[in-house]
């Protein structure tokens, strides 16, 4: 198994971080390579949804949401027995991990182009469907039925929030422009989009390092969990995609989409929503261990279950 | 020499991600105005920097009478103190144009 | 008639803003993408100008310049009687509208390219010419005779702005060092153009977006001069390029030239030297309105109009 | 116990587009330094963001002696407040170093 | 009426390079919390701008009670003055959680 | 001779910042420009490292820093005695121009490549080796034996400041993952590198030009200096360079590197370790002579030395 070699710049970031050295990119940089990801991905997936939408597409997408509400609803009684996490807690970690994490998502189609394997590329919109769905549920799991919340406002947080936003827009654009008269855009969009997520992933190793230091605190349950519970949701995922007819290579994406855990929509939409959840925890367990374990095993590992199962060798 | 009216700063220190609800509030209990600054600092909830989304504090000032700048502030007691990393002081100042402030 | 996909991203902003989602480039990220806009029409235009310069650019020049002065002559009186509106805003408007967008000229250039309609690929000096003079003719307009204003401090603010200093910039190195040694340059400057482009408009319609607001109070006199006008002063730019000799892709640009309208230069000049002008006003019409109408329609008018009067069609 | 000397800290926030003028009118008006800061916010003339060029406000706060504090404040009033969006306001400080100030 | 307390706001502005050190020093010297923003400005080492690294300044704000305003101001005056660009001020302010600050 | 073209986007930035134009790209721009130069210098270094790394580069190394050390003690007493500068100030300048700037490395990569004259790419390891050194001694004449600096904290200021970490970090991701690897991130990486060192010369330049005021109070010498030890440093570091066995192309760039002065990491770690230092005369020596100096007459001078000295013409 070859390492991508993004995943160095990740371990570059985090060994920085480690040491406290100051690589920072300034935050606006941050931001841009955040936008430009998000969009890259959004507008190839629209032109491939252009291209190969069908009528299965809504089957998918209606089985791809109902997964995003019931892995936080398998999540949640875990964190919250096993883990004895306060109820705020358990709700906020079960919608990190309910949600999916865009930087994983480019991980895994680098990974596989670089291997030359095929995989429907309209896989973003699954990206956009699997952001919400867990996110509000986890919100209703920590709140009970306790009123005051001002679900309009959070609605905008949610469905107008960047991630959801670009890759909804790239989406529609590409599905528009279609690839041709996309092709002169592609230096920025096409070309320059593993350099930019190397960029981007050597940022994350230093958010990253910053992050793990709230591990230690909170013991071994919730190392545990950041890594066995994307190796459960993972397989699920691989299995579901496997189910609803997706190639080995997409059946695989879908499981990285579900073992993947948020650290951009779903922490800002629950310190709104679920204030009383403390965003270390969630924050370290997705950001510090889930992230980095997701890019060196779980996807070498989905895409050899969905191989395995699936037919065709990788 | 200029003549000067006594007005108070309310000077307000918290998370960037509740700004937007903050500026809400002030317009709702009646604000003249006020000024905000993307700011990074330290406090009982840690190091807060504005490097990684949502991490950023920031701070706003608003110079109005003495009595809106304690009812902001009771406002913001009662309302952030519990669950968001926040602080505020009041300080007196003083301005040219009364009827503005 | 099929629709330049930077102009798709441009609607994507547009939305985003009026469902006020908060989309936003930070400003350091916008700053950027114009600076890096501004200095690749400049490279670009100083290799042409280098390559096919002639004698007749001068006379060239000089007509461009003269159309600078006489359209805002003619657009004051328009506003001040038909448009009843105050001095200082009939006199910044139509400053606004004698100045120059270089974010329609930069559209205009990936139009004409994605339709391979020849053009003389100079004409970035005409943005340069035309920036600077109606923004003199509308400060004397509105002052009058008044006195009091620093026009040394002015001089610097206009010819040592960013707009007209990176379009000379370049134009003077691109001239200087020809095409084969800024081959090394041009993943930057020109493959990435168009994806540049692309990002700056979604920004602009962001931008735009916020602007549309004044528009509701100041009636419909304004909406209908941001229409008519470009349309009007469009056909005279157009028709000069041909007298002029351009080929009819040069002529359309000089057209698009004419009808498009500042927002950036004009703006920061008026709110220095006229401030008692409502800068809203002028900017929504410019903004809000004026730019789309000549992305979606002023070009292709003019371009249709340029064939139709000087030969060879579209 | 250190001692301190009383001064006046004038704070003005402005439009960003005028922020080199008042550096200069600063300048020869004698003030002894000054701290300016990118800020954004809301007043009169409607809310100001630094996203879009020209559009930030800044906050340019002055410590000097109170006589000149006031001078500044009113040169600014007369040449600015009508056309600009501004506002201002004085405050009482102590400083360490008089002779600085 | 909301009651306030009267604590003491120390301002320093300083060279951005020196902000770790004073940092650490705030945090040796009992600081209950800092809020810390970039600026630029004029002062007897000249025009400081953030464009360059290492040229920007930064201002540190501290709220705390006025023996540990003055114990900081002195040791700021003590290290930094002579070597570095920095000036600091004091002024009264009121918080309304006491035990915070 | 012909000149560089990124030569003119110096030129550019250093006419428009004497003439107080604000062109400055924003803060974070610049950062993320330096960041990219760094990193891509960093990376095509190690990928030529894990190539062609040998034996002797062990030997080459330990010359080099012993170079480093050597010349700032050369530099010191010529600027204390000849000069009559402060003995802060004397060691702060022959820490600068001990150590080395990566701008002027870039411009020399660039040369080289436009004119295909061949060279050890590897060379990137040259530049993290001279870095600090200098720095080191420098501090040392500086403080003599004075105690109370805090070496450990300075240690991680040194040896953990970004441009020896960023280019440390791409030596070890190249060497690493080698050249075919890292194929697809060559848009962002390589192809943009000559843009990107583009946009950071125009932003060198408006930087210089702010430095020159010091030279005019501070006569002669500062500027002789500036001009003649960078002339004896690269001669000296060309000899070394042929006499490690590089070939003309590499024995030059060590000529360039001795003759650079560095003008982001000495800066900083003087202020901070020799405060009484005066920042300003360093800083107009190395950004607002040596710099233009080098990229204009030093390059081209070692380089033709190299070849005179050691066989084959440029
Ligand atoms: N004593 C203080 N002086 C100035 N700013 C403070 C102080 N304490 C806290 N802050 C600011 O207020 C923010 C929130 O404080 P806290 O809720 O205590 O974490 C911090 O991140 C600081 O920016
Ligand atoms: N009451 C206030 N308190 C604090 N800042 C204010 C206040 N009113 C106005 N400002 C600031 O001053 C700027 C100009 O105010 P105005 O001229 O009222 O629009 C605003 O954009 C705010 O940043
Ligand atoms: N009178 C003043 N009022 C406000 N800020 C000042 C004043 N003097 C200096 N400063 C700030 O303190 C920094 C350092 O001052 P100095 O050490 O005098 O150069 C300057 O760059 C300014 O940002
Ligand atoms: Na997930
Ligand atoms: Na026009
Ligand atoms: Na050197």
């Amino acid at each position: 198994m070859i390492v991508d070699p993004v995943v160095y710049f990740f371990g570059f970031g985090l060994i920085a971080g480690l040491l406290r050295a100051d690589l920072r990119l300034p935050g606006p940089i941050y931001d841009a390579l955040s936008f430009l990801l998000l969009l890259s991905i959004g507008l190839k997936g629209g032109v491939e949804l252009a291209r190969h939408g069908s009528i299965d597409l809504l089957l998918q997408s209606v089985s791809v949401i109902a997964m995003g509400v019931a892995l936080p609803l398998l999540a949640f009684p875990l964190l919250l027995r096993l883990g004895r996490l306060r109820r705020e807690d358990a709700a906020s970690i079960a919608a990190h991990y309910g949600s999916v994490s865009v930087g994983t998502f480019a991980v895994a189609l680098s990974w596989l182009a670089s291997r030359d394997i095929p995989h429907e590329a309209y896989l973003a919109l699954f990206v956009v469907l699997l952001e919400v769905p867990a996110i509000v549920v986890g919100i209703l799991l920590a709140r009970g039925h306790r009123t005051g919340l001002d679900w309009r406002e959070l609605g905008r947080e949610l469905f107008l929030g960047r991630s959801v936003l670009l890759l909804a827009g790239g989406l529609v654009i590409g599905a528009a422009a279609g690839a041709e008269a996309l092709a002169p855009l592609e230096p920025v969009f096409v070309d320059a989009f593993k350099g930019v997520l190397a960029l981007f992933l050597l940022e994350m190793g230093l958010i990253a390092a910053a992050r793990l230091g709230p591990l230690r605190q909170h013991g071994l349950f919730l190392v545990a969990f950041a890594v066995f519970w994307p190796l459960f949701a993972g397989a699920i995922g691989t299995l579901l995609g496997l189910g609803l007819g997706l190639s080995p290579g997409g059946a695989a994406i879908l499981g990285v989409l579900a073992a993947s855990a948020s650290y951009i929509a779903a922490p800002a939409a629950m310190r709104i929503a679920v204030p009383a959840a403390n965003p270390s925890l969630s924050l370290a367990a997705s950001l510090g261990i889930t992230f980095p374990f997701n890019m060196l095993f779980g996807i070498p590992a989905f895409v050899a279950l969905a191989h395995f199962l699936g037919g065709a060798s990788p | 020499m200029t003549t000067t009216h006594p007005r108070c700063l309310l000077t307000i220190v918290c998370e960037a991600l509740i700004a937007g609800r903050i500026e809400a509030d002030l317009a709702r209990l009646g604000a003249p105005g006020w000024t905000g600054t993307a700011v990074q600092g330290r406090g009982d909830h840690g190091r807060r920097e504005a490097h990684w989304e949502n991490d950023g504090n920031v701070r706003i000032e608003v110079v109005c009478s003495r009595e809106l700048a304690e009812r902001i502030a009771d406002h913001l007691h009662a309302r952030y103190y519990a669950d968001y990393a926040m602080v505020c002081w009041l300080s007196a100042v003083e301005v040219l144009r009364p009827e503005k402030f």
